[in-house]
C-alpha cells in the first residue's frame, strides 16, 4: 500500500514537473518573440507583404490586444499544435518538423547505442586497472573529445575520413538511387520496410559517422562518471568487507561495484537523450542530414525568426517528453533504482 | 637504528594455548598523496594469539589499532606492510594476492564497526551471508541453507523469510548479527572484530557481545577485539594489549593489567574513565592529545603526557620487555630504574 | 525554575510516509545552577529536546518558557535576551567551529552580536581571560581551528558559548567523540565551570558513566517519552522502571572481576 | 576512530607536478594573449588582400591566410580576446545570478526556496543550447545576443549546486551554533553559509569557462553569434567551413584554439578539485 502511494506521488510529482517546464518553455518563447526587435506583424507577414496583409497578421495573432491577452492566446495557439508558420516555406513549422523529426531520432538513437556502446565497457576497464595504460589513454582521450566543438570535430572527420580516405559517405543521409519509399521518415527504417537490405546497409554506412561526432561529445561524459562513481564505490567500506570475504577484485567489480554505480550513468544517459536532440544542430548540417537541427540552421540562416523560435519550442517539448519517458522506464525495468528513488523507508 | 633482538621467545608472551597467528615486527606505512613519502602508523608491533583466545586491542585514535587489525588480512590495498604476520605456519605478508584471497573469510574473518556501512546496499541479506561460500565454488542451494543456519544460530528472528530482505529494513543490532553471520559462515579460526558495537546501543552492545562470547566459546574462535572502550575490554577478552602511538605499550592478561596496570598510559586510561558503579569528585584526566601519526614525539612517544617521566624518556624508545607475567614498554620498568633515582 | 519545559510533542515530516513523531508530551524543569543530565538510546528524542530547549526546531504541542520568556513565540527583545542566556555545545568538534574563523574570531562573535564589549581591544582582552580560564593559551587566538585536536577544539567550544555569561548550557553529547584520555578534561572543565559561575548544565548523553560522574538530576528518556526522572542517588541507587534497570545493567564496568560479575548475574536473569 | 583519520593536523603542501605547472602555464599563456594579443597583431590583418588568399602555412603566415588572404596565426590571437572575454563575462554574469538565487533559497522561507527550485528544474530540463540559440536569435544575431542568451540561460546548474552545498552547510553544527548565539541572518549567510560553501564553485568556475568557449563557439557557427568579419573563434570556423576541402589549415587552427582553450580551462578545474580534496585523485 505504501508501496503503491509512493509511486503514484512519484509519477504524479514527475508529470507536474514535466508540464510547469513545458509552460516555463512556452513562457520563455513568448518572452523571446517579445524580445523581437522591429514589428512583430511585419515580420510574421514576411519582409514583402502588403500593407494589408500585415494588417490581417497583427488581426490574427491579436497584437493589438494588451501582452497578457497577447500571452493566453499564444497559449492557447500552443496548445492547438500551432507553432507559428515559417515566413521561408510559408508552411506551419510544425508540420514542416514533423516531417523531419523521425530522421533526427535515427540519428539519436544509432548515436545513444555507440555512445553507451563504448563508453560503459571503457569506464569499467578504467576503473578496473585504474592507473594502467588503458586508464591513462582513454582519460586523456576523453578530455581531448570533451574539450573539441562538435561541429568542428564533424568538418575534419568529414575531410579526413570522407574526402582523403574515402571510407565513409561525405554527406546525406543515402546514396544515389537508393531511396526507398517514404514510410516514418527514418531513412535505416524505411530501407527495412521496402525490404531493401543494400538500402538498409547504405543508410547505416551514412548515419555511422555523423552518429560517432555526436556520440563522442556524450561518451567522455558517461565515462567520466561510469569511471568516477566506480572508484568511488570500490573505496567505500562495504567492499572492504567483500574483500575481508575472500573476492577476487573482478567479482567484486561486477557483482558490487557496477550496480553501486549504475545508477548516476542511467540518469545522465537520460538527460543526454534529450540534450542530443539539440547537440542534432551542430552535426546535421555539417553531414548535409535533413533533420530538425538541420531545419533550425537554415531558418537562422534565413533569418526565419518564426521557424527558429518555433524548432525551439518543439525540440524543448521533445526533450522534455523523452526525459519522462527515460525517468519512467528507469523506475519500471531496474528495481533497484526504484528502491533509491523512491527512497528506502525501511527500519 | 634499533637493535634486533635474536630471542623472540622472551619478547613474547607465551600464550595459553598452541599460538595461532604470530605477528613479528609488522610496521605499516600509508602513502602521502603521490609525493613517494608516507607516514609510519603502526611501527613494529609484535603479538601472538592463541587457538581460541580472545584479546583485546585497545587504543585512542592514531594510535594504529585498526590497521594493525586490517594488516592481518591486507585489506589496505594502499597500505605498505613489513614484518611477519605468522597464521598456521605460513607467513601472511608472502602470500600471493590469489593464496590470501582464499584465507579471506575461510581461515581469517573480520566484523566492522558500522554494519550498515559495511553491507552493500543492493544485495539481500541471504546473498551477502552466502556470497563467501559462493566465492569458493559451493552451490547456491548449499550456500544459502548454511547462510540459514548461520543466522539462526545468531538469533536473527525469522531467519528463513528474512534472507530475501535488503540492509536497510534491518535494525542496527540485528545488521551486526549479518555482518557477524558473513564472517563465521565460511568458518574462520580467527575473527577479527574492529570495534563491533561501538556503534550500537548499551543494549544492543550487550547482546552482542554476549553473542561473540557464546560464538567463540562454542566454536573455540579466537578473537581480535579492537576497541578503545576499556569497559568492553573488561568484560570480554582474557588478554588485553594496549597500543599508544603504533606500538604496543602494555600486553597481558586482563586481571593483572586491570588490578595492577604497569605502562603510565595504562594507568591514566583505567582511571580517567567516568564508572557506572562509582561516584568520584574529579576524574584523573590525562594532559594533552593522543599525537597525530605524523608528530610524534621523539623518546617513548608518551613522555609528554606522562606525570612520571624522567631523563631518558624523551630520548630512547622503550623496548616491549617482560615484566612479571606481562610485557611493558615504559623505561619505569626496563631494569634501570636507578636512573631515575639517581634523575 | 529557571526554564520549564512543559509536554510539548514533536513529530518529523516522513512524506510521503505518515509523520513520525520523535517526541511525546515530554515535561521537565531546569532550576538555576544544576546539571541535570538527560539520557537515552538513540532515537529516544534526546537531541529533539535540546534542539527544542535552544529554539532551533519549535514543537508542535506544549510550551516552553526561560525565565518568563515564552521561547517558542519570543521575538525582537525578548529572543536576543534568551540567545544571551541560553548556550550550547556540539557533539562533533570537527563541525562545530566556522573552519574559516579565527579563535578569537569565534569566541569573541558572542560579545560582537550582543554589544557587550564596545571595542576590539576590550573584546580581545576578554578572550584571552576566557581562554585562559578554559585551559586554552590565549596567544593561539589568532590560528584557525584547523590544527587543534578535538579536546582543545571542544575547550574552544566551551568558551565560545561561555564567554557571553549564559546561565543555561546545553550540551549535547560533548565528550562522544573525542578520545578517552582527553574525555576526562572535557568533563572535569564542564564540572569546574558549572561551579564557578552557577551555571546550569543540560547535559544529553548516552552514556550513563558519564552523565552519573556530572549531574545530579537525571531524565532517563526511552522512544521520544519520560521513563523516570529523579536524583542521581535515586536512578542509579534505585532505578524503579525495568527499561532504567536494563539500561543500567548493560552498562559496562571496566574491571574484570566485577564486570564478569555483571554479565554473569545479567545473563542469569534472562535464562530465567 | 581509524588512524588515518585526522585529516587536518596531517594536511601537507605539495609542489606542483610538471604536467600541472604545464596547465597552469598554458592557461596563463592564453590569458597573456587575450589581454596583449590586439596590441600586437600587424594591422593588415584587420584589410582583405584576396592576392593572398587561402595560402598555405609558411614561414611569412604560420598557419596560412584564408580566403581574404588574412593571416590565420594572427586572427587567432585577436580572436583570443573576443573568445576569452565573453566566456568570462558569461561565466561570471551567471554565477552572479545563481549565488543570488541560491542564497535567497537556501536562506529565504520554504515556500520560497521551493518556488525557487522548480524554476531552476524548469531551467535545468531544457536543452540549455537551444533556448540560448533562440533568445540570441530573437534578439538579433550578435555578439552581445549570444553572451546575454547564455547568461540567462547559464545559471540553473549553478544555482541548484550552490543551494544544494548551502543546505548541506546549514546542517553543520557551527551554524546552529552561530545561531543558538543569535547571529542575525545576513551575518548568517554572510559570514558562516556562503564562505564555507563557495568554494566548490571556484573549481567550476574554470570548467565552466571551458564549457563556455565551446557553447559559444557553437552558437556562432550556427550564426546567431559573433557575425563575420569578427575574429571570434567559432564565427572564424563558420566563416571557413566552404574551405574545408582546398584549405585545411583555416578550418583546423581556429577549431584547435577552441580545443586548447576548453581543454586548458577544464584541466585548471580538475587540478584545483583533486588539489581541494586529494581522495580525488586519478579521478
Amino acid at each position: 500500500m505504501l508501496a503503491f502511494r509512493a509511486y503514484s506521488w512519484f509519477l504524479g510529482r514527475r508529470l507536474g514537473l514535466t508540464l510547469l517546464t513545458l509552460w516555463g518553455l512556452a513562457s520563455l518563447v513568448f518572452l523571446m518573440i517579445k524580445l523581437m526587435p522591429g514589428d512583430e506583424a511585419q515580420m510574421a507577414a514576411g519582409a514583402d507583404a502588403s500593407a494589408a496583409q500585415i494588417e490581417a497578421v497583427r488581426e490574427r495573432l491579436g497584437l493589438d490586444a494588451p501582452v497578457i491577452m497577447q500571452y493566453l492566446s499564444f497559449l492557447g495557439r500552443l496548445l492547438r499544435g500551432d507553432l507559428g508558420t515559417s515566413i521561408v516555406t510559408l508552411q506551419p513549422v510544425l508540420a514542416d518538423l514533423e516531417k523531419v523529426l523521425p530522421s533526427t531520432l535515427e540519428l539519436v538513437f544509432v548515436a545513444m547505442l555507440l555512445n553507451l556502446a563504448v563508453a560503459i565497457p571503457a569506464g569499467i576497464i578504467a576503473a578496473y586497472r585504474q592507473g594502467g595504460v588503458f586508464d591513462t589513454t582513454s582519460r586523456v582521450t576523453a578530455v581531448m573529445l570533451g574539450g573539441m566543438p562538435a561541429f568542428w570535430l564533424a568538418l575534419v572527420l568529414q575531410y579526413v575520413l570522407g574526402s582523403v580516405w574515402r571510407v565513409v559517405p561525405i554527406s546525406g543521409q543515402q546514396g544515389y538511387g537508393m531511396n526507398s519509399p517514404v514510410v516514418t521518415g527514418a531513412p535505416t527504417v524505411d530501407a527495412l520496410i521496402a525490404g531493401n537490405f543494400a538500402g538498409f546497409f547504405d543508410t547505416l554506412h551514412h548515419i555511422i559517422l555523423p552518429a560517432a561526432v555526436l556520440a563522442a561529445l556524450f561518451a567522455t561524459q558517461i565515462f567520466r562518471t561510469l569511471r568516477a562513481a566506480l572508484l568511488g564505490v570500490l573505496r567505500s567500506d562495504f567492499i572492504m568487507a567483500v574483500r575481508a570475504k575472500g573476492a577476487t577484485a573482478r567479482h567484486m567489480l561486477v557483482r558490487h561495484a557496477l550496480p553501486n554505480s549504475l545508477n548516476p550513468v542511467l540518469t545522465l544517459s537520460g538527460t543526454q537523450a534529450g540534450a542530443m536532440i539539440g547537440s542534432a544542430v551542430l552535426v546535421e548540417t555539417v553531414f548535409a542530414r535533413q533533420g530538425i537541427g538541420a531545419y533550425m540552421f537554415n531558418a537562422v540562416a534565413q533569418k526565419d525568426a518564426f521557424a527558429v523560435l518555433g524548432s525551439v519550442m518543439f525540440i524543448g517539448t521533445v526533450v522534455c517528453l523523452v526525459n519522462l519517458i527515460v525517468d519512467i522506464l528507469q523506475l519500471l525495468v531496474d528495481p533497484r533504482i526504484r528502491a533509491a528513488q523512491l527512497g528506502s523507508q525501511g527500519q | 637504528m634499533r637493535t634486533v633482538h635474536p630471542m623472540p621467545d622472551q619478547s613474547t608472551v607465551t600464550p595459553l594455548r598452541p599460538p595461532l597467528v604470530t605477528v613479528d615486527k609488522l610496521t605499516v606505512d600509508m602513502p602521502l598523496g603521490r609525493s613517494g613519502a608516507s607516514v609510519r602508523i603502526v611501527d613494529g608491533v609484535d603479538f601472538s594469539i592463541g587457538v581460541g583466545e580472545r584479546v583485546a586491542l585497545v587504543g585512542e585514535s592514531g594510535s594504529g589499532k585498526s590497521l594493525t587489525a586490517r594488516a592481518l588480512m591486507r585489506l589496505d590495498r594502499l597500505a605498505r606492510l613489513s614484518g611477519r604476520v605468522d597464521f598456521d605456519g605460513t607467513d601472511l605478508l608472502k602470500l600471493s594476492d590469489r593464496d590470501m584471497g582464499r584465507l579471506r573469510g575461510s581461515s581469517i574473518a573480520m566484523v566492522f564497526q558500522d554494519p550498515m556501512s559495511f553491507l552493500d546496499p543492493l544485495m539481500t541479506i541471504g546473498d551477502q551471508v552466502a556470497e563467501t561460500l559462493r566465492i569458493r565454488g559451493i552451490g547456491k542451494a548449499e550456500a544459502r541453507k548454511r547462510a540459514l543456519a548461520v543466522l539462526d544460530e545468531l538469533g536473527v528472528d525469522r531467519a528463513a523469510q528474512r534472507l530475501d530482505a535488503y540492509p536497510h529494513e534491518f535494525s542496527g543490532g540485528m545488521r551486526q548479527r549479518v555482518v557477524l553471520a558473513m564472517a563465521l559462515v565460511g568458518e574462520p579460526r580467527l575473527l577479527i572484530a574492529d570495534e563491533p558495537t561501538t556503534a550500537l546501543d548499551v543494549r544492543v552492545q550487550d547482546q552482542v557481545l554476549d553473542l561473540l562470547d557464546d560464538v567463540s566459546t562454542r566454536r573455540g574462535l579466537a578473537v581480535l577485539f579492537i576497541t578503545h572502550d576499556l569497559g568492553v575490554v573488561a568484560g570480554f577478552a582474557e588478554r588485553v594489549m594496549v597500543m599508544y602511538s603504533g606500538r604496543i605499550v602494555e600486553d597481558g592478561e586482563v586481571a593483572s593489567v586491570f588490578a595492577k596496570p604497569s605502562h603510565p598510559y595504562t594507568q591514566g586510561l583505567i582511571k580517567a574513565v567516568p564508572r557506572i558503579d562509582q561516584d568520584l569528585n574529579t576524574l584523573y584526566a590525562i594532559p594533552g592529545a593522543p599525537p597525530p601519526p605524523l608528530a610524534r614525539p621523539g623518546g617513548c612517544p608518551f613522555h609528554p603526557r606522562c606525570d612520571q617521566r624522567f631523563e631518558r624518556c624523551d630520548k630512547d624508545l622503550p623496548m616491549l620487555l617482560p615484566v612479571g607475567l606481562s610485557r611493558v614498554a615504559c623505561h619505569l620498568h626496563d631494569g634501570h630504574q636507578h636512573d631515575r633515582k639517581g634523575a | 525554575m529557571l526554564m520549564s519545559i512543559d509536554s510539548i510533542s514533536k513529530s518529523y515530516n516522513a512524506f510521503p510516509n505518515p509523520p513520525a513523531k520523535v517526541l511525546h508530551d515530554v515535561t521537565l524543569n531546569i532550576d538555576a545552577g544544576e546539571a541535570i543530565g538527560l539520557v537515552g538510546e538513540s532515537g529516544s528524542g534526546k537531541s529533539t529536546i535540546a534542539k527544542c530547549m535552544l529554539a532551533l526546531i519549535k514543537p508542535e504541542d506544549g510550551a516552553i518558557t526561560y525565565d518568563g520568556i515564552d521561547v517558542i513565540h519570543a521575538k525582537g527583545e525578548e529572543l536576543r535576551r534568551f540567545r544571551r542566556e541560553v548556550q550550547m555545545v556540539f557533539q562533533d568538534p570537527y563541525g562545530s567551529l566556522n573552519p574559516r574563523m579565527t579563535v578569537e574570531e569565534l569566541i569573541g562573535e558572542g560579545l560582537l552580536i550582543h554589544k557587550l564589549e564596545p571595542t576590539a581591544a576590550a573584546r580581545r582582552k576578554r578572550v584571552a581571560e576566557i581562554m585562559d580560564m578554559v585551559g586554552l593559551n590565549p596567544n593561539d587566538m589568532d590560528r584557525y581551528t584547523r590544527s587543534f585536536s578535538g579536546g582543545q577544539r571542544q575547550r574552544i567550544a566551551i568558551a565560545r558559548a561561555l564567554v557571553i555569561r549564559p546561565r543555561i548550557l546545553v550540551c549535547d553529547e560533548p565528550v562522544a567523540a573525542l578520545d578517552v584520555s582527553v574525555q576526562a578534561q572535557v568533563i572535569n572543565l564542564l564540572q569546574d565551570m558549572q561551579k564557578k559561575l552557577n551555571l546550569a548544565i543540560v547535559f544529553v548523553a548516552h552514556d550513563l558513566a558519564v552523565v552519573r560522574h556530572l549531574c545530579e538530576k537525571i531524565v532517563v528518556l526511552h522512544k521520544g517519552k519520560v521513563v523516570e526522572q529523579g536524583s542521581r542517588d535515586e536512578i542509579f541507587g534505585n532505578p524503579r522502571m525495568p527499561y532504567t534497570q536494563s539500561l543500567l545493567a548493560a552498562v559496562p564496568v571496566p574491571d574484570p572481576v566485577a564486570g564478569r560479575a555483571r554479565r554473569a548475574a545479567r545473563r542469569l536473569e534472562t535464562a530465567n | 576512530m581509524t588512524a588515518i583519520a585526522q585529516p587536518a593536523t596531517t594536511r601537507r603542501k605539495e609542489g606542483f607536478s610538471a604536467f600541472e605547472i604545464f596547465v597552469f602555464t598554458l592557461v596563463i599563456a592564453l590569458l597573456v594573449i587575450a589581454v596583449f594579443g590586439p596590441f600586437l597583431a600587424p594591422d593588415s590583418i584587420y584589410n582583405s588582400d584576396i592576392a593572398n588568399s587561402l595560402m598555405p602555412p609558411s614561414a611569412a603566415n604560420w598557419f596560412g591566410t584564408d580566403d581574404q588572404g588574412r593571416d590565420v596565426f594572427w586572427r587567432l590571437i585577436v580572436g583570443a580576446q573576443t573568445t576569452l572575454l565573453s566566456a568570462f563575462l558569461v561565466v561570471t554574469l551567471y554565477s552572479l545570478i545563481g549565488v543570488t538565487l541560491a542564497t535567497v533559497a537556501a536562506a529565504g522561507p520554504r515556500w520560497l526556496d521551493e518556488g525557487l527550485m522548480r524554476i531552476t528544474d524548469i531551467g535545468l530540463a531544457l536543452p540549455g543550447m537551444i533556448v540560448a540559440l533562440g533568445f540570441a536569435a530573437a534578439m538579433g544575431a550578435s555578439l552581445r545576443s549570444a553572451i546575454i542568451a547564455m547568461a540567462i540561460t547559464g545559471w540553473p546548474i549553478t544555482a541548484r549546486m550552490l543551494r544544494g552545498i548551502m543546505r548541506q552547510t546549514m546542517e553543520q553544527p557551527f551554524v546552529a551554533g552561530a545561531q543558538v548565539l543569535g547571529v542575525s541572518k545576513w551575518r548568517l549567510m554572510t559570514k558562516h553559509v556562503l564562505p564555507n560553501s563557495l568554494d566548490v564553485l571556484i573549481v567550476k568556475w574554470a570548467g565552466d569557462i571551458g564549457t563556455t568557449v565551446l557553447v559559444l563557439a557553437s552558437l556562432s557557427f550556427i550564426g546567431v553569434g559573433a557575425q563575420p568579419p569578427s575574429a571570434e573563434w567559432g564565427a572564424t570556423i563558420a566563416a571557413a567551413r566552404g574551405y574545408v576541402s582546398t584549405a585545411w589549415w583555416t578550418v583546423v587552427a581556429p577549431g584547435a584554439a577552441v580545443a586548447i582553450t576548453s581543454i586548458a580551462f577544464g584541466l585548471l578545474g580538475d587540478i584545483i578539485q583533486v588539489r581541494r580534496d586529494p581522495s580525488l585523485r586519478g579521478n
